[in-house]
C-alpha cells in the first residue's frame, strides 16, 4: 500500500514538471530544456519571498505564483519571441543556454547552499497517517492535490475557455490560427507563463518537502522521459507517462535494485522511441514537421 | 575564389586546389609559421589551451559533418567521446595495450556505436532524433559507470602517456605538434569529403532528402555512413583526450560536454568547417578570457568564488546572444569582416558567401 | 549508354492503383511509353498526374498494379534504385538544394556515375580525384547544353525562379537517364523562358533519344511538342492518342471547360 | 571593435601575468567545487583556507613571505578539474595544489601532479587510496576527515555498543565511493553478527526519497547507517520520519552537520565525525569565529575542515623555509606533525609511510531534546589506521 502511495506522489511530481514541457511544446512546438532551471528559479523566488514575508505565508505563496507567471511571460517576450520562425533546434538550444545562464545567476544570487522555504514560511511538514499503515508527509499529500487541481484546471482551460481553445488552435495550425485573427505571440506568451507556473509549482512543492539546492534542475531533466513516453504534445500523455515512469522507478527500487531506478526511465524511453517515437498520445505528423 | 585579377584556371584539376592564389599562399605560409612558432614563445598555460582546442577541433569537425552538413542532430556526442576514452582506458588497464592498439580500437568501437546511434535516423528526424541519441548517451554513461565501479576504478583510470618509438609524449610542447597535426589531418579529411561526392550527397540529404533519393543517392546508407564516420572521428578524439588528460572517468563525459560541442558548431556557424574551428577555439578559450577579464577588473577578494558563477552564466548568455542575433555564427561575422576588407574602400553590401 | 535493341516499350504501367486511406488517388492507370517518345500527361488539377510520376519514381508505392521499366518490375526497388536504373525526374517547385551552387547541384545529379568511396573522398586520392575531374567535365557539357555558364558558381537559392527550373531540368539530364519525368517544367516561366524550354525538350528528344513523360498545363506547348497525349481525370484514364485527335476530343474539352466552370 | 579586442588581449595577458609575477610569495592553487553539487562542503573549505591565509598575510606571512592561493572552480567535474590542474602545474611558481571537491576529480588532478612533480593536498572530500600506509604516493597528502572504510567500521561498532542485536539498514548515494563504503559496512556488520537488511542506493538527483525509506522501514531496520553526501543522508532520514519510523539514524558528520543537528532537533538523528563541533567551545573555535565573522557566506561552523587544512599547510610552509620549490615542500611534508588544538581529536602526523594520519579520532554527536542543545554521545575514540 505504501508503495502505491509512493508511486502516487512521484506521479504527481513528474506530471507537474511534465505539464511544463507539454504546454510549451503543444502550443509553440519548442522543447523547453530549461524547465528544470525554471522550476528551481520559482522555488528560489518562493524562498526569498518567504524570507521577506515570514509572517504571511499566504502572501509569499501568492507572490511566488504571480512571479512564476511573470517570469514565463517575460522570458517569452524578451527572448523566445525572437526565436519564432527559426530552426526548431536553434530554439531548443536557446532554452539550453537559458538554463545555463539561469543556473549561473541562481548560484550568484542564492549561493549553492540548501535553502528551506518551509521553515521560512513557519510551517511544519508533519507526517500524515492515511490508514492501512500508509503515511506520507503533508507536503507530499498536498503535491498530489495540487497536481490534480492544476490538471483539472488545464483541461477546463483548454476545453471551455476562449483563450484555451485559441491556444489549441495555434498549436495545431499556427498559420490558420493567425489568419483567423488569433494573436500568435499572445498564445505563445500564455503558454510560457502557464508552463512556468505549473513547473514552478512542482519546484515549490519539492522545495517545501525536502529543501532546495542546485540538484533540482537535474530533477527537471529526469521528468523528461515522462513526456516523451506520453507524447510531447499531450497533457493526458504526460499523466500516463508519469504513471508509467514513476511506477517503473518505484517498483525497480522496491523489487529489483535501487541502482536500476536511475536507468529505468531511459530504458522505457528507448523502448518507446523504438516502437512509437511520438509517444503514447502524441501526434504522429509532428515528426515530419520538425 | 580568386582574389587577385590575372589568375586564370586552365583546367578542372586547377579548380581542385585548396590554395590557389599567391595571396592565399602567403597567408597560408604565415599561418603555418605562426602555428609552428606559437609553442616556442608562449607560456605553458597557453599551449595547454591550444592543445585542448586541437582535440576539440577534431570533435567539433565530426559533429559539424553530422549536424552542419548532413542535417542529423545528435545529442550523443559526449557518449561517443566517452566510448573512445573508455575503450582506451579499458584496453590500457586490462591488457596494457599501447597507443597503437587503443587508437584503432577506439576508432572501431566508435564506428560500431555510430551504426547504433545512426539507426534511429532512418526513422526519426530533428528533435526526436536528438532525443534518441540523448537516450543512447545515458546508456553509454551507465555502462561506463558500472564498469568503473565494478572493477574498482571508481575515481577514474589513470593512463600512462603514449610512447611513440620509446619517446613518451608528456610535455605540452610535444603534444602541441602531435595534436596540431591530427587536427589538420581531420580538417583536411572533412574538407575533402565535403568537396567530393560524399559531401555533396550529405548536403543534398540535409536540404531535401526525398529529392536526393530520387537522384539516385541511397539516403539511408548515407545517413548511417555519416553517423559512422562522425562517430569514428569523435571516438578517436575521445581516445586522444584520454591520453592527453592522462585519465579516463565516465563522469568527465556529462551532458554538459555535449552542450559544449553543440555550442561549438552553433556558435561557429552551422554548415562551415571554418565554423567548427572557430567554434572550438571560442568555446575552449571563452572561460579563460572571462577569467582573465574578471581578474583584470578590480573585484574584492570576498566574492572571488562568485567569479565562476559569473563565468558560467556568461557562457549561457553568449550562447543566447549568438543564437538570437547571429544565427550564422562566428563564420558569419568572419565573412562580413573579410568582405569589408576585400571591398575596401568601396562600400558595398556583403556578397554571397560561397566559401568555407 | 547501352542501346537496347529490343522493341519492348521503355516503360509500362499496368492497372496502377494508389490509395491513401480511403482516398483513391489513382484508379487503374495503364500506359506504355516507347523509347524516345514524348508523352504529355494532362488533366485538371488534382487529376493525379504528379502521383503517376511519384509512383514511377517510387516516392509512392502503388497499392496495386505493375510498373515495368525495360522489362524489369520496379516493385522490388528503392527510389534511389529506380534512379540508378535510368529514370530521372524534375520537381514542380524545382526541388533544388538551395545551399549548393548550380555546378554542385548538377554533380549531385551525377552521383551514380562516380566510383569513389568515403575513404578515398576523404583523402582525395586516386579514383576520387580522377572522378571529380571527369565528372566535372561531364557536368560542364550539361551546363553548356542549357546555357547556364554564367550561373555556374552561384548558389541556386540566389537565382530567379525561371533559372532554378532550368537547373532542375539540367540536373535530371545530368543523370544520363533513359526515361525523364518532367513535372510541369513550364509553370511559373515567362514566354521567353518557355520558348527556351521547348527548345531544350526538342533537342533532348532528337539528340539524346530519351523517353519523356511530361506533365503540362500549357496546351499550346503540348500540341506543338508532344508525340502523344494521355488525359487523366479523378485518377482515371480518359483518353490517349495523337495531340490533334485528343485536343479535339469532346470528353477532353468537357473536362477542361468543366474544370474552368468550377 | 578595436577597443574590445584590445581589452580581450589585455585580459588574456593579464591572466598569464598575474600567475607569473607572484614569485616572492608562496603560491598555492586550489581547485574546488565552488558552484557545483558539493559547493556547501568544498566552498566552505576554500573559504576557510582563504580566510586563514588572509590573516597570516596580515600578520607578516610565513618566513616573511606572503601566501597566495589561486582558486579555480571545477564543479566536481573531472574535465574542469583536469583543466584546473593543468593550469596550476604549468605555473612555474606554484608549489602545491589543494583539492576540495568530490572524488570524481581526483584522477585528473593526480595525473597532472605526477607530470610535473607538484604535491597535492586533499583538503575536502574523501582521501584517495594513494595517501594511506604502507606506501603512500610521495606527492599526495590528505587532511580531510573522511576515511571511508574506517569510518563505517567505527559507526557499525558504535551501533553495536549501543544496541547489541540491532537490525541495520544501509543507504548510500549511487556514486562509486559511497556505494563501495556502504558495501564494506554491510560486510563488516554481518561479520559482527548483525542483521543487515540490504543496501539502498539513491541516485544523486532524486525527486523523492520515500521509496527508499519505505524499503528500509518495511525491512524492519531499527538502526540505519549512511555514509554519503549530506543530501542523501538527511533526506532519507526525513523521509523515514515522515513514514513514522521510530529508529535511530547515524550518518557521517560533514561540515554542515552542526547546523543541521540544530535544525532537525531529533534525538534519533546522530552524526559521527572526526571534526569537533563549535559547540565544544574550545579556544580555537572562538578564534575561528572571531577571524571569519562576516568574511564568508557560509555558517562559520562549516569552516573547520578548511581551517585544519590551512593550519597544516602553514606548518608545512614554515618547515620548508625560503626559498622553496615543489620537491622541497613535498619532503617537508613528509614527517610533519601538526597540533590541531581541538579542531580534531588529535594531531595530523605524516611520515614516509603514511600521508594520512596514524590515529583517527571519532566523536558521536546527537541532539539533547531536554537541554535543547547538541550533546556528545561518545567522546573521542581513536582508531588505528592500517
Amino acid at each position: 500500500m505504501q508503495t502505491v502511495a509512493n508511486i502516487a506522489v512521484l506521479v504527481a511530481i513528474y506530471a507537474l514538471i511534465g505539464s511544463g514541457y507539454v504546454l510549451i511544446y503543444r502550443v509553440s512546438r519548442v522543447l523547453n530544456l530549461a524547465q528544470g532551471e525554471l522550476m528551481m528559479l520559482v522555488a528560489y523566488l518562493l524562498f526569498s519571498l518567504a524570507t521577506l514575508f515570514g509572517g504571511h505565508p499566504a502572501s509569499a505563496l501568492a507572490g511566488a505564483v504571480l512571479l512564476s507567471l511573470l517570469v514565463g511571460l517575460v522570458l517569452y517576450v524578451v527572448l523566445m519571441r525572437r526565436m519564432t520562425g527559426e530552426l526548431v533546434i536553434a530554439a531548443v538550444l536557446v532554452t539550453i543556454a537559458l538554463g545555463i545562464l539561469l543556473r549561473g545567476l541562481m548560484v550568484l544570487v542564492w549561493t549553492g547552499q540548501m535553502a528551506r522555504p518551509l521553515e521560512k514560511l513557519g510551517w511544519q511538514n508533519s507526517p500524515l497517517a492515511l490508514g492501512h499503515g500508509v503515511a506520507l508527509s503533508s507536503v507530499a499529500v498536498t503535491t498530489i492535490f495540487v497536481a490534480i487541481a492544476i490538471y483539472v484546471g488545464l483541461f477546463v482551460f483548454f476545453r471551455y475557455t476562449a483563450w484555451g481553445v485559441r491556444m489549441r488552435a495555434v498549436g495545431e495550425n499556427p498559420l490558420l490560427a493567425a489568419q483567423r485573427g488569433i494573436k500568435l505571440h499572445v498564445a505563445y506568451a500564455m503558454a510560457w507563463a502557464l508552463a512556468t507556473f505549473s513547473g514552478g509549482c512542482a519546484g515549490m512543492l519539492l522545495a517545501l518537502d525536502s529543501g532546495l539546492d542546485g540538484t533540482m534542475a537535474i530533477i527537471g531533466l529526469k521528468a523528461f522521459p515522462v513526456v516523451l513516453v506520453g507524447g510531447l504534445d499531450s497533457l493526458r500523455g504526460a499523466i500516463v507517462g508519469a504513471l508509467i515512469v514513476a511506477s517503473a522507478e518505484v517498483l525497480a527500487i522496491q523489487l529489483i535494485d535501487p541502482l536500476v531506478s536511475d536507468v529505468v526511465p531511459f530504458v522505457v524511453l528507448i523502448a518507446m522511441l523504438a516502437v512509437r517515437p511520438w509517444g503514447l498520445f502524441g501526434t504522429e505528423e509532428d515528426i515530419q514537421r520538425v | 575564389m580568386a582574389y587577385a585579377s590575372g589568375y586564370f584556371k586552365t583546367d578542372y584539376a586547377m579548380e581542385l586546389r585548396l590554395i590557389e592564389t599567391r595571396w592565399q599562399k602567403v597567408s597560408a605560409a604565415v599561418l603555418v609559421l605562426a602555428l609552428g612558432v606559437f609553442p616556442l614563445i608562449s607560456p605553458q598555460v597557453a599551449i595547454g589551451i591550444a592543445n585542448q582546442v586541437f582535440i576539440a577541433i577534431v570533435g567539433a569537425a565530426a559533429l559539424m559533418l553530422l549536424t552542419g552538413y548532413a542535417g542529423q542532430i545528435s545529442l550523443g556526442h559526449a557518449g561517443l567521446l566517452a566510448a573512445g576514452a573508455l575503450t582506451t582506458g579499458v584496453l590500457f588497464k586490462e591488457l596494457g595495450a599501447t597507443f597503437w592498439v587503443t587508437l584503432p580500437a577506439s576508432a572501431v568501437v566508435g564506428g560500431l556505436l555510430g551504426l547504433v546511434f545512426g539507426l534511429p535516423s532512418l526513422r526519426l528526424k530533428g528533435l526526436y532524433l536528438a532525443i534518441t541519441t540523448l537516450a543512447l548517451h545515458f546508456v553509454v554513461a551507465f555502462v561506463g559507470g558500472e564498469y568503473e565501479t565494478r572493477r574498482g576504478f571508481s575515481t577514474g583510470i589513470l593512463i600512462s602517456p603514449p610512447a611513440i618509438g620509446g619517446f613518451a609524449l608528456q610535455e605540452q610542447q610535444h603534444w602541441y605538434y602531435v595534436l596540431l597535426a591530427i587536427a589538420v589531418a581531420a580538417m583536411l579529411f572533412c574538407i575533402n569529403l565535403l568537396r567530393t561526392r560524399t559531401g555533396r550527397a550529405l548536403m543534398a540529404i540535409r536540404d531535401h532528402d526525398i529529392v536526393a533519393e530520387s537522384l539516385g543517392i541511397p539516403v539511408r546508407r548515407y545517413k548511417l555512413l555519416i553517423f559512422v564516420v562522425s562517430s569514428t572521428m569523435t571516438s578517436v578524439a575521445g581516445c586522444l583526450l584520454a591520453y592527453y588528460r592522462g585519465f579516463v572517468s565516465i563522469e568527465a563525459f556529462s551532458l554538459y560536454l555535449t552542450i559544449d560541442y553543440v555550442a561549438m558548431v552553433i556558435i561557429g556557424g552551422l554548415g562551415s568547417m571554418l565554423g567548427a574551428v572557430l567554434g572550438a577555439l571560442f568555446v575552449i578559450t571563452f572561460p579563460y578570457v572571462i577569467e582573465g577579464l574578471l581578474r583584470v577588473l578590480p573585484i574584492p577578494a570576498g566574492i572571488a568564488n562568485e567569479m565562476f558563477a559569473i563565468n558560467y552564466a556568461a557562457f549561457g548568455l553568449v550562447m543566447i546572444l549568438f543564437l538570437v542575433f547571429e544565427p550564422l555564427g562566428l563564420v558569419g561575422i568572419w565573412r562580413r569582416v573579410r568582405n569589408y576588407f576585400l571591398l575596401w574602400p568601396y562600400r558595398q553590401t556583403a556578397v554571397g558567401g560561397g566559401g568555407g | 549508354m547501352a542501346e537496347a535493341s529490343d522493341d519492348r516499350p521503355l516503360l509500362q504501367l499496368a492497372g496502377v492503383h494508389l490509395h491513401f486511406g480511403g482516398l483513391v488517388v489513382l484508379n487503374g492507370i495503364s500506359l506504355d511509353l516507347q523509347r524516345g517518345e514524348l508523352l504529355a500527361l494532362i488533366g485538371p488539377n488534382g487529376a493525379g498526374k504528379t502521383s503517376v510520376l511519384n509512383c514511377i519514381s517510387l516516392l509512392y508505392r502503388p497499392t496495386q498494379g505493375r510498373i515495368v521499366f525495360e522489362g524489369e518490375d520496379l516493385a522490388g526497388l528503392s527510389p534511389h534504385g529506380v534512379a540508378r536504373r535510368g529514370i530521372a525526374r524534375t520537381f514542380q517547385l524545382g526541388g533544388l538544394f538551395p545551399h549548393l551552387t548550380v555546378l554542385q547541384n548538377l554533380l549531385v545529379g551525377r552521383h551514380a556515375h562516380f566510383s569513389s568511396n568515403v575513404v578515398l573522398d576523404g583523402v582525395f586520392w586516386g579514383r576520387a580525384r580522377a572522378n571529380e575531374i571527369a565528372q566535372r567535365a561531364a557536368a560542364e557539357e550539361i551546363i553548356e547544353f542549357f546555357e547556364l555558364e554564367r550561373h555556374r558558381g552561384e548558389l541556386v537559392s540566389k537565382l530567379p525562379f525561371g533559372v532554378q527550373k532550368i537547373v532542375g531540368f539540367a540536373r535530371a539530364l545530368a543523370m544520363e537517364p533513359r526515361l525523364l519525368l518532367l513535372d510541369e517544367p513550364s509553370a511559373g516561366l515567362n514566354r521567353e523562358a518557355r520558348e527556351d524550354l521547348s527548345r531544350f525538350i526538342l533537342r533532348i528528344k532528337h539528340e539524346k533519344g530519351i523517353g519523356m513523360i511530361w506533365v503540362e498545363h500549357d496546351m499550346q506547348m503540348v500540341a506543338d511538342l508532344a508525340d502523344r497525349i494521355y488525359v487523366m481525370d479523378y485518377g482515371a484514364h480518359i483518353a490517349d492518342g495523337e495531340p490533334r485527335q485528343i485536343l479535339a476530343d469532346p470528353r477532353v474539352v468537357e473536362i477542361y471547360l468543366g474544370s474552368k466552370g468550377n | 571593435m578595436i577597443k574590445r579586442s584590445q581589452l580581450m588581449l589585455a585580459a588574456v595577458l593579464g591572466a598569464f601575468v598575474s600567475t607569473t609575477l607572484a614569485a616572492d610569495s608562496y603560491v598555492l592553487g586550489l581547485t574546488g567545487d565552488l558552484t557545483g553539487r558539493d559547493a556547501a562542503n568544498s566552498g566552505a573549505v576554500a573559504d576557510g583556507i582563504r580566510i586563514y591565509f588572509e590573516r597570516v598575510n596580515r600578520t607578516g606571512g610565513i618566513n616573511g613571505h606572503k601566501v597566495e592561493v589561486l582558486v579555480r572552480d571545477n564543479q566536481s567535474e573531472p574535465s574542469r578539474a583536469a583543466t584546473d590542474a593543468q593550469t596550476f602545474v604549468n605555473n612555474e611558481d606554484l608549489l602545491l595544489m589543494i583539492t576540495a571537491s568530490l572524488s570524481s576529480t581526483y584522477a585528473p588532478t593526480i595525473s597532472e601532479s605526477k607530470r610535473k612533480g607538484v604535491p597535492v593536498l586533499f583538503a575536502g572530500g574523501v582521501c584517495p587510496r594513494e595517501v594511506f600506509p604502507p606506501k603512500p604516493d610521495p606527492l599526495l597528502f590528505c587532511t580531510s576527515g573522511y576515511a571511508a572504510e574506517t569510518d563505517v567500521k567505527f559507526a557499525v561498532d558504535y551501533i553495536q555498543s549501543v544496541q547489541k542485536n540491532a537490525t541495520l539498514g544501509l543507504i548510500s548515494m549511487a556514486i562509486p565511493i559511497s556505494r563501495g563504503s556502504i558495501d564494506q559496512a554491510a560486510e563488516y556488520a554481518k561479520s559482527k553478527g548483525m542483521k543487515v537488511i540490504g543496501h539502498e542506493s539513491a541516485p544523486p538527483p532524486t525527486a523523492n526519497y520515500t521509496p527508499y525509506a519505505t524499503k528500509l522501514k518495511e525491512g524492519g531496520a531499527d538502526w540505519v547507517l549512511s555514509w554519503a553526501p549530506w543530501v542523501t543522508q538527511v533526506k532519507t532520514f526525513e523521509a523515514l520520519r515522515q513514514l513514522g519510523w521510530k529508529g535511530n539514524f547515524i550518518s557521517y558528520g560533514h561540515n554542515v552537520a552542526e547546523e543541521e543537528l540544530k535544525r532537525i532537533k531529533d534525538p534519533g538523528f546522530l552524526v559521527f565525525t572526526t571534526n569537533g563541533m563549535f559547540s565544544d567551545g574550545q579556544p580555537v573555535h572562538k578564534d575561528v569565529l572571531a577571524t571569519a565573522e562576516g568574511k564568508t557566506k557560509f555558517p562559520i561552523t562549516y569552516l573547520n575542515e578548511g581551517w585544519v587544512a590551512a593550519m597544516t599547510l602553514e606548518a608545512a610552509l614554515k618547515k620548508a623555509g625560503w626559498p622553496v620549490n615543489r620537491a622541497k615542500l613535498a619532503s617537508a611534508m613528509d614527517g610533519l606533525s601538526v597540533d590541531l588544538r581541538g579542531l580534531r581529536g588529535g594531531p595530523i602526523t605524516w611520515t614516509k609511510t603514511n600521508h594520512y594520519r596514524e590515529q583517527l579520532y571519532y566523536r558521536v554527536y546527537g541532539w539533547d531534546a531536554a537541554g535543547n542543545r547538541i550533546k556528545t554521545l561518545k567522546d573521542w575514540t581513536s582508531r588505528e589506521v592500517k
